[in-house]
């Protein structure tokens, strides 16, 4: 016994540039709660600005890291608890790109909901970390940690309009539906732990990979990986797991529902492919077909919820779920063992969505106004007329998530469908693409509102700088990949099949023998 | 000189183009004068082919002038070619003949009329089609002028297209012109897909060598009639020719009297190798509804009132003879009736539209009589086509009608007594409508006031202009019959000049008992005529008996009624079926998805309840459900 | 092999109406007539090109021409591959030649400007689903032409607009979401083949094979997306409304060109990639066509509405285009390939008449009209002309079209072929039957005042009529410059499947061989 | 018998665990007072807890416990803001349960 402490109190040792994006980012955090609350109260957009440069920051030192792991191939970090690989790097940087462009649509929102101050931005930080360390974990704890640091800064950012009760019951409703489900995820761990032996990802993969004695009890760790699902499925909110979304996402305030719907969904799958590939390559078999089935709820249930909605964040809200639909699909492909464009293709979806959904958030939250109230369909009428520009980029935002070719949607959409195409799940593909026409209906009711129906009154609508720069960046970003993908695909395609190169990265010195 | 025979139709298309382009400002009566200086130049130059075409040996009386290539798709490659030979001279020549005096009559028929140059217009694209029509290289060119002269007559018939039966008439005329169309266009399938080529030289080529199976020349002449049953208005589609007669008697008298409605006439003739060797019954058919129709439009013509009518029930009629000549084998019978009839057929229409212009557009026999005294040249030349369609010798409908006789009796004795009969019922009614028009008391006194439109209310003569093609057409319905004399071989003009284009299909009847007695046809022939002819003086100038005229031939045998009646409640009923199936129930499916989509999503956000315990119990179910199906995966 | 050309007129030929568009959509409301200016010039510029590609078109070379092909997205093997052949090049003209006349004869009666600028978006989406050689190319063009047409139905439209275009916008999508799948699937099923990932047409047809039940169901995920495009019988029912609800322009496109995207995808990507499978799904496509031909003329006679009138009269002239695809002979297809053209023009002129006597008297209930044509003479005219070569009167280009398919498909779907011909009483019937009713009678006091042609109505006219005569009278050009490439698709699918063109036959004048002599029955038989 | 011998088997740890999970679970869907549901969400993380700590000795292996550590703090952390959410809405209206914060819905 105590030789096992004393063999094991010795600290590993840590690679503090691998960790850099995590640490500027824990630097900017304190930074902004420090000065915050120590200086008096910052110029204004300042928070915003100091926000966006450490998430620009973030992403640059993912970046530096991307060229080393292209170098030197990837590697584990912290005694095998975090990987270094494309794969974490490219969600960092997408989280990233998630932050900045939400602060930027924040600053003016605060403002005008006079709640200026660095609280929100400090929570996204603490909600980026989170998520970066959900996207890049190893380890079943580190990412339930990450998981929960993610989770609770979202339960308060959710709740954090003091003065609108339907912020106030969202947060609420996170929370406890939150807690719940990470109890489940939590009992998942314990139990796939008790019947492994290990918390390390790599560790269980190679102690399923059936030599070892553990293969044997099978019950429990099935039940473990069910459990883990649920967690998981609860945070992508895949149907039945989705119940939260819709109203988390009415309720909250309109720019932290963006970042739900960009940050939270990117660490969420990303933790979903980590735990679902490298863990478990070897119960392929089990967890697909369960996949396969949540992918088709979530398709269907996604994009039927919405045809009758009215109020357009609520929308959202149901074409976020549909959209989790498809990304599962990528998953689902990703279960086929050796196919890597399934994870490039759902990393893909998942920055091109992100910043899609930014994108037309950033247009809900200037149109609702003061009070973040004017959300119906009927709010939108006329918005062609009374702001041209912001109303073409959202349809473009619109079309995008329609799948329209031309934009980024469209090629989000067909990685997926290719991914899945190539292993021969058509039929899963055929629904995702059936889905997607029902899911269409939804974004052309908007457009009808914006562009066909008589406006109710024609008064000019203010667009914030901030919230017009992210509308800007966003709209831009989804043409250009549209027309002219190339070089993100080249990029993305660099993120290579997780299972084989954790266990490969996991270095036998540390291996604990199995007992 | 066969050469130049494209100017045929060239002249009347430069006329209409002309008329097209300058026609408002060219105005009456110049439009008319040059329409028909360029229906009579036409005329000239067919008359300068003809002899062109005479001065050579009868064999290779056989010219083809190509002028582009119109649709050539691989195997498939047609001309715009025309044919030069003894048929199509023969139709050119009293086409543009005939033509340019219906022109010229239609001038002064036309007087005042506020779409004069338009008249012409169409009169002169009418020719050009037609002659398109005679003239064809191949079935294509001919089924151009086919839907050409339909196309023409649709306009003419509902050129008064103010008044709603003429409208009415022009549809009906074209619709059913086109069941026959399609015939035709199915015929020209089964030619190429068997000859792999639509000229006539080739199909009938193909024909003669025995390459063309028996079935498929029994197909394509079926499909032919069907084609030739809707233009030349015999049974079952004769339906629309009577409405025609909404059209200006001008163009009744040319296209729905000598020219359009025979061009069935030609086709037959024209393909008469194919018919030779098809099915022998194909034959019978055609005499079968030849004769059926020939009796059915005579007794329906003895009951009508309205002038026109009669004159276009006896059209029918005569056309059913010329089919009946057709399926008896006797095509040059049947081109010598169509030539002839051509001549008095124009002749009385003309006549009656003199008669209709100077009664103030009164159409009613009833309300006419007498009317010898007020326009005498009108009547005498209307008597002269009376005498020969009654078939009264010498007149040119006499030697025609009894040739065909000849031939029926030899092929089917049957028919040849329909065909009597028929011929009784011809001198018959024609002699009931001179009496009716030109003898007796007048009846038109009481109408004046209401016809008052002239100013004068007297029925008046025709200006010169047009009674001068009734003169001259009137002198050939008298001499029409030197053409083909039976008394000796020698005088059979027209057989020897068409023989290269009908000798296969010809029917030889020499030595048979009819061509050994055909003096003693003759004979009954002119029996029949008179006796028809006195019938009707009986009845009508002597009313020695009461007048026969029951409503069921008023009404031509309910036939046309009770067609219009099933087309407008079934038919239309079953349309409009298809109609709404088609907004119910094909449409009704895909906007029946879209409502299943809607109710379902209705349905569904039911279960958003707002409660987080409701919340937490479906995270639960979804809990139990998933681990069911791993511990299902355990325990297999 | 196709020769490169230096100049990449196709390119052009798509930028040219995007550039124009946002050059449209960049200039100020308050000066219409520049708005209006610039987006002639560009219709006009892209239909100069367009006409250029005719005159310089090689006729008797089958092959593509003025190919331009560069990589477009390497890691998934799209690349951007223009060309054009017999097949495509006259859609191309028209396209080219229709968008000017639309906008130079129809103006929008509100924000013309956005009017003008999805026009052009839609020219250019139009041009690129003709000229497209990559699978994912062509998908891009042919999904994009949507969302113009969505806004041009929806935003100036009549009444029920909206549903309209709804309706349109789903059921096509609906299709189109088979066809993806499709085609990524013919992608990765022909890596083996190919040995690398690529979507480039040309490709994939020459060096693919599939297995026959794989190759079926990836033809048949193309084929749902043509069938509602072209629209086929039974997914036909977004036309009429579309076609009612539309601004008279967006009617005009949509029969001019945009139906046409089915029928030449079914020769394109049909017959081209899955030659095996297109034979084997015949009878299905046939039968189809003949009911489509058939129904669709039924449905028209018994419409009240002019513009569904003419909207199902295009489902029936449709139908002969596809009857002729599926006949693969090489009149009936070349045939089908006119007849696209001519139904472009004639269908097309015929919504402009329609979108005129509605300016003129805002309602297009037949009931409500009358006599038109003694108020209107001229109107009448042009009106007649344009509806003889509907109904497909020899000498006008309607009948060119209808008569090559049909005697094509004589050939080798002898008995569809009999029904379908009966389609030609039909336009015939409803066509007249609704002419009398709008323009025969005496007219009532709302129609005597109706307005006779304009000038600039007239100079559009005369170009449709112009081109309906021409080609009616003197096709050859045309026929000569579509045939090769038809011949060599029919090729191309006879030497891939067991299909058997039927036997060549001599016209008597050459000697012949007396077996090519068939009775009908042995041809039956063949078959 | 002797009542000493028997010794709880791992099983019995995580049976119990299991039930105490199942007590928290049912918790959550019956309770309508948010403060209890978030009681009966800190039993189930315990009852995890439980199990860990039953396997990691199981295994013989120190990592289980130390999981339970960070579970420690997690809970904490949420009790943190679990607290805070549901104090501010209970500023609005001191006697709200969960059912009446149901305006979200549909």
């Amino acid at each position: 016994m105590n030789a096992l402490f004393a063999e094991n109190l010795v600290g590993p040792s840590i690679s503090w540039m691998g960790i850099s994006p995590l640490l500027v980012l824990l630097g900017g955090v304190c930074v902004l709660l420090l000065l915050g609350s120590i200086a008096p109260r910052w110029p204004k957009g300042s928070y915003c600005l100091f926000t966006v440069v450490v998430s620009l920051a973030t992403a640059v030192a993912a970046m530096l890291q991307w060229h080393d792991v292209t170098k030197n191939g990837p590697k584990m970090l912290i005694a095998d608890a975090v990987a270094l690989d494309h794969f974490a790097l490219l969600a960092t940087i997408a989280i990233a790109i998630s932050i900045a462009l939400v602060s930027l649509i924040t600053d003016d929102y605060l403002r005008r909901e006079d709640y200026d101050g660095p609280e929100v931005y400090a929570l996204y930080l603490t909600a980026a970390i989170g998520g970066v360390v959900m996207a890049s974990s190893n380890d079943l704890i580190v990412l339930f940690l990450g998981l929960e640091t993610l989770s609770l800064s979202l339960y308060l950012l959710a709740a954090s309009h003091r003065k609108r009760a339907e912020s106030q019951e969202a947060g609420l409703k996170y929370f406890v539906l939150g807690g719940f489900s990470s109890a489940f995820f939590l009992y998942g761990i314990a139990l796939t732990y008790g019947s492994t032996g290990s918390t390390n990802l790599s560790k269980i993969a190679s102690a399923l990979s059936g030599d070892s004695p553990f293969s044997q009890i099978d019950a429990m760790l099935l039940v473990g990986i069910g459990l883990m699902l649920v967690g998981l499925a609860f945070k992508v909110s895949a149907v039945p797991f989705h119940v939260w979304t819709p109203d988390v996402y009415e309720g909250a305030p309109s720019p932290v529902t963006a970042f739900m719907a960009s940050a939270g969904k990117i660490a969420s799958f990303a933790a979903l492919l980590r735990v679902l590939v490298v863990a478990f390559p070897t119960r392929i078999d089990d967890w697909r077909p369960a996949i396969w089935v949540l992918a088709v709820l979530t398709l269907l249930a996604g994009s039927i919820l919405a045809v009758v909605q009215t109020n357009v964040k609520r929308m959202l809200a149901f074409s976020s779920i549909s959209h989790a639909g498809f990304l599962l699909v990528g998953v689902e492909a990703a279960g086929h063992v050796g196919d890597k464009d399934a994870l490039a293709a759902v990393l893909t979806y998942l920055l091109l969505y992100a910043v899609l959904v930014i994108g037309s958030f950033a247009v809900v939250t200037v149109v609702a106004g003061k009070g973040d109230s004017h959300t119906t369909l009927d709010d939108f009428r006329g918005l062609g007329k009374r702001r041209p520009a912001m109303a073409l980029a959202l349809t473009v935002f619109l079309l995008a998530q329609a799948g329209m070719p031309a934009t980024s949607g469209f090629i989000a959409k067909f990685g997926v469908i290719k991914a899945a195409a190539e292993v021969q799940s058509y039929s899963i593909a055929i629904i995702a693409m059936l889905a997607a026409v029902i899911a269409a209906f939804l974004y052309l009711r908007i457009m009808v509102s914006v562009w066909l129906a008589d406006s109710t009154d024609d008064t000019k609508l203010a667009v914030p700088t901030g919230a017009g720069i992210a509308i800007t960046l966003a709209a831009v970003f989804t043409i250009v990949v549209g027309v002219y993908p190339g070089w993100l695909l080249d990029a993305t395609r660099m993120v290579s099949n997780l299972a084989t190169i954790a266990v490969q990265a996991v270095d036998p010195a540390t291996q604990t023998p199995a007992g | 000189m066969l050469e130049n025979a494209w100017l045929i139709p060239a002249l009347p298309l430069a006329g209409f183009i002309i008329i097209f382009l300058f026609g408002r400002r060219l105005g009456e009566p110049r439009a008319g004068v040059l329409a028909t200086l360029m229906t009579a130049g036409s005329f000239v130059v067919t008359v300068g082919v003809f002899f062109a075409l005479l001065s050579r040996a009868s064999e290779d009386r056989h010219h083809v002038v190509t002028l582009f290539t119109w649709l050539p798709v691989g195997s498939l490659h047609i001309d715009m070619a025309i044919l030069i030979d003894p048929l199509s001279v023969t139709m050119a020549l009293f086409i543009t003949g005939i033509g340019a005096l219906i022109h010229l009559y239609a001038i002064g028929y036309m007087h005042g009329d506020p779409k004069f140059s338009k008249f012409f217009l169409y009169l002169n694209l009418f020719i050009f089609s037609m002659l398109m029509l005679v003239l064809g290289e191949n079935l294509l060119v001919t089924f151009l002028g086919w839907e050409g002269v339909g196309a023409c007559s649709y306009f003419l018939i509902s050129f008064w297209h103010t008044r709603d039966s003429a409208a009415t008439a022009g549809k009906k005329a074209f619709v059913t012109n086109r069941v026959g169309d399609w015939g035709v266009m199915i015929a020209m399938f089964m030619a190429f897909s068997a000859v792999g080529t639509l000229s006539y030289s080739g199909i009938n080529e193909a024909a003669e060598s025995g390459q063309l199976a028996a079935v498929t020349a029994t197909g394509i002449a079926l499909m032919l009639f069907i084609g030739a049953c809707g233009k030349s208005a015999q049974l079952p589609l004769y339906l629309w020719l009577p409405d025609a007669m909404e059209g200006p008697t001008p163009v009744s008298a040319l296209i729905h009297a000598a020219t359009m409605v025979t061009s069935g006439v030609f086709l037959m003739t024209r393909m008469n190798p194919v018919l030779h060797v098809s099915y022998h019954w194909v034959m019978t058919i055609i005499a079968v509804v030849g004769a059926a129709t020939a009796l059915f439009a005579a007794t329906v013509a003895v009951a009508q009132t309205d002038i026109k009518k009669v004159l276009a029930y006896s059209t029918v009629s005569q056309l059913g003879f010329m089919f009946l000549a057709i399926g008896s084998g006797a095509y040059v019978a049947a081109i010598f009736h169509m030539v002839t009839h051509a001549f008095f057929k124009a002749l009385l229409f003309l006549g009656s539209g003199a008669v209709i212009h100077g009664m103030h557009h009164q159409q009613d026999m009833r309300k006419m009589g007498a009317l010898r005294k007020v326009m005498p040249i009108t009547a005498m030349t209307f008597i002269v086509g009376w005498l020969a369609i009654a078939g009264v010798p010498p007149f040119a409908g006499f030697w025609s009608k009894d040739e065909i006789l000849l031939y029926v009796y030899a092929n089917n004795r049957g028919l040849y007594l329909v065909g009597v009969v028929t011929a009784l019922l011809t001198a018959y009614y024609m002699t009931r409508q001179v009496i009716m028009v030109f003898y007796g008391e007048a009846r038109w006194h009481d109408q004046s006031e209401e016809h008052g439109a002239h100013g004068d209310a007297t029925p008046h003569e025709s200006p010169w202009i047009m009674l001068a093609p009734l003169v001259v057409l009137s002198g050939l319905a008298i001499g029409g019959g030197l053409l083909q004399l039976p008394f000796s071989s020698k005088t059979h003009f027209l057989e020897h000049w068409l023989e290269p284009v009908i000798e296969s299909g010809e029917r030889n009847i020499d030595g048979t008992w009819a061509s050994d007695n055909k003096y003693l046809l003759l004979l009954v022939a002119v029996v029949i005529a008179c006796l028809g002819i006195a019938g009707a003086i009986a009845v009508y100038a002597k009313k020695k008996a009461p007048a026969l005229e029951p409503a069921i031939l008023a009404n031509g045998w309910m036939y046309d009624s009770s067609v219009s009646r099933f087309m407008g409640g079934p038919g239309r009923a079953a349309f409009s079926g298809v109609a709404r199936f088609d907004a119910g129930v094909v449409d009704g499916a895909v906007n029946g998805v879209a409502r299943v989509v809607g109710s379902t999503s209705n349905a569904l956000r039911k279960v958003q309840t707002g409660f987080v315990r409701f919340y937490a119990a479906i995270l639960g179910l979804g809990v139990v459900v998933l681990l069911a199906w791993f511990l299902l995966r355990g325990v297999l | 092999m196709p020769e490169q050309i230096s100049f990449p007129i196709l390119t052009a030929i798509v930028f040219l109406p995007i550039i124009g568009a946002l050059l449209v959509t960049l200039l100020s409301d308050r000066r219409p007539e520049w708005v209006k200016l610039c987006a002639i010039l560009f219709s006009v510029g892209t239909g100069a090109l367009s006409l250029w590609v005719l005159a310089s078109f090689k006729s008797s070379n089958a092959d593509f021409q003025f190919v331009s092909q560069h990589d477009w997205i390497k890691a998934w093997g799209i690349s951007w591959h223009l060309g054009v052949d017999g097949i495509s090049l006259f859609l191309v003209v028209l396209t080219g030649v229709l968008f000017p006349l639309v906008i130079l004869g129809i103006d929008p009666h509100h924000d013309q400007k956005r009017y003008f600028a999805w026009l052009l978006l839609l020219e250019a989406g139009v041009m690129g689903s003709f000229l497209s050689l990559d699978l994912v190319l062509f998908f891009l063009f042919f999904e994009i032409v949507l969302v113009p047409m969505y806004f041009l139905i929806g935003g100036w439209g009549y009444d029920n607009r909206v549903y309209a275009a709804t309706k349109f916008f789903l059921f096509t999508m609906f299709g189109s979401a088979f066809m993806l799948v499709g085609i990524v699937a013919t992608a990765a099923l022909a890596r083996h083949d190919v040995g690398y990932l690529t979507f480039d047409l040309v490709t994939l047809a020459e060096h693919a094979s599939f297995a026959t039940n794989t190759g079926r169901w990836l033809f048949f995920s193309f084929a749902i997306a043509f069938a509602v495009k072209v629209p086929l019988f039974p997914f036909h029912t977004w036309l009429p409304d579309a076609h009612t609800q539309a601004p008279t322009g967006g009617s005009v496109i949509l029969a001019g060109v945009m139906l046409k995207l089915g029928t030449y995808g079914f020769l394109r990507f049909g017959l081209y990639l899955f030659p095996e499978a297109a034979v084997w799904a015949r009878p299905l496509f046939l039968t189809l066509a003949t009911i489509g031909i058939v129904y669709g003329a039924i449905a028209a006679t018994m419409q009240t509405d002019l513009k569904r009138l003419v909207a199902y009269s295009s489902v029936a002239h449709l139908g002969f285009i596809v009857l002729g695809i599926f006949a693969m002979t090489s009149q009936a297809i070349t045939g089908s390939v006119a007849q696209m053209i001519n139904h472009g023009v004639s269908t097309g002129a015929l919504f402009l008449l329609v979108g005129m006597i509605y300016e003129r008297r805002h309602t297009r209930e037949i009931s409500q009209l009358r006599g038109i044509q003694k108020v209107a003479p001229i109107f009448a005219a042009a009106f007649t002309v344009v509806m003889l070569s509907s109904i497909g009167v020899p000498g006008l280009n309607g009948f060119v079209g209808e008569f090559l398919v049909l005697i094509g498909s004589f050939q080798t779907a002898r008995w569809w072929t009999i029904i379908a011909t009966t389609g030609v009483i039909l336009a015939a019937l409803y066509l007249l039957w609704a002419y009398q009713r709008v323009f025969h009678g005496e007219p009532d006091e709302e129609n005597s005042t109706f307005a006779e042609l304009k000038l600039r109505e007239g100079m559009v006219l005369m170009v449709f009529i112009g081109i309906i005569g021409f080609t009616g009278l003197y096709p050859k050009p045309m026929l000569e410059r579509i045939e090769p490439s038809v011949d060599k698709l029919i090729e191309h699918v006879v030497s891939h499947s067991d299909f058997m063109p039927p036997a060549e036959i001599m016209p008597p004048e050459e000697i012949m061989p007396p077996e090519e002599m068939m009775p009908p029955e042995e041809m039956e038989l063949e078959k | 018998m002797n009542l000493a011998v028997i010794e709880p088997t791992t099983s019995w740890y995580l049976v119990l665990a299991a039930v105490l999970f199942g007590i928290g679970t049912v918790g959550v869907m019956v309770r309508r007072n948010p403060l209890v549901m978030f009681m009966c969400i800190e039993l189930m993380l315990n009852a995890v807890n439980l199990s860990f700590v039953a396997l990691s000795a199981s295994l013989s292996d120190i990592n289980g416990q130390t999981a339970v550590f960070f579970v420690l703090v997690v809970a904490a952390a949420e009790v943190v803001v679990g607290l805070g959410i549901i104090v501010s809405i209970m500023r609005r209206r001191s006697d709200a349960t969960a059912d009446d914060l149901s305006v979200l819905k549909g």
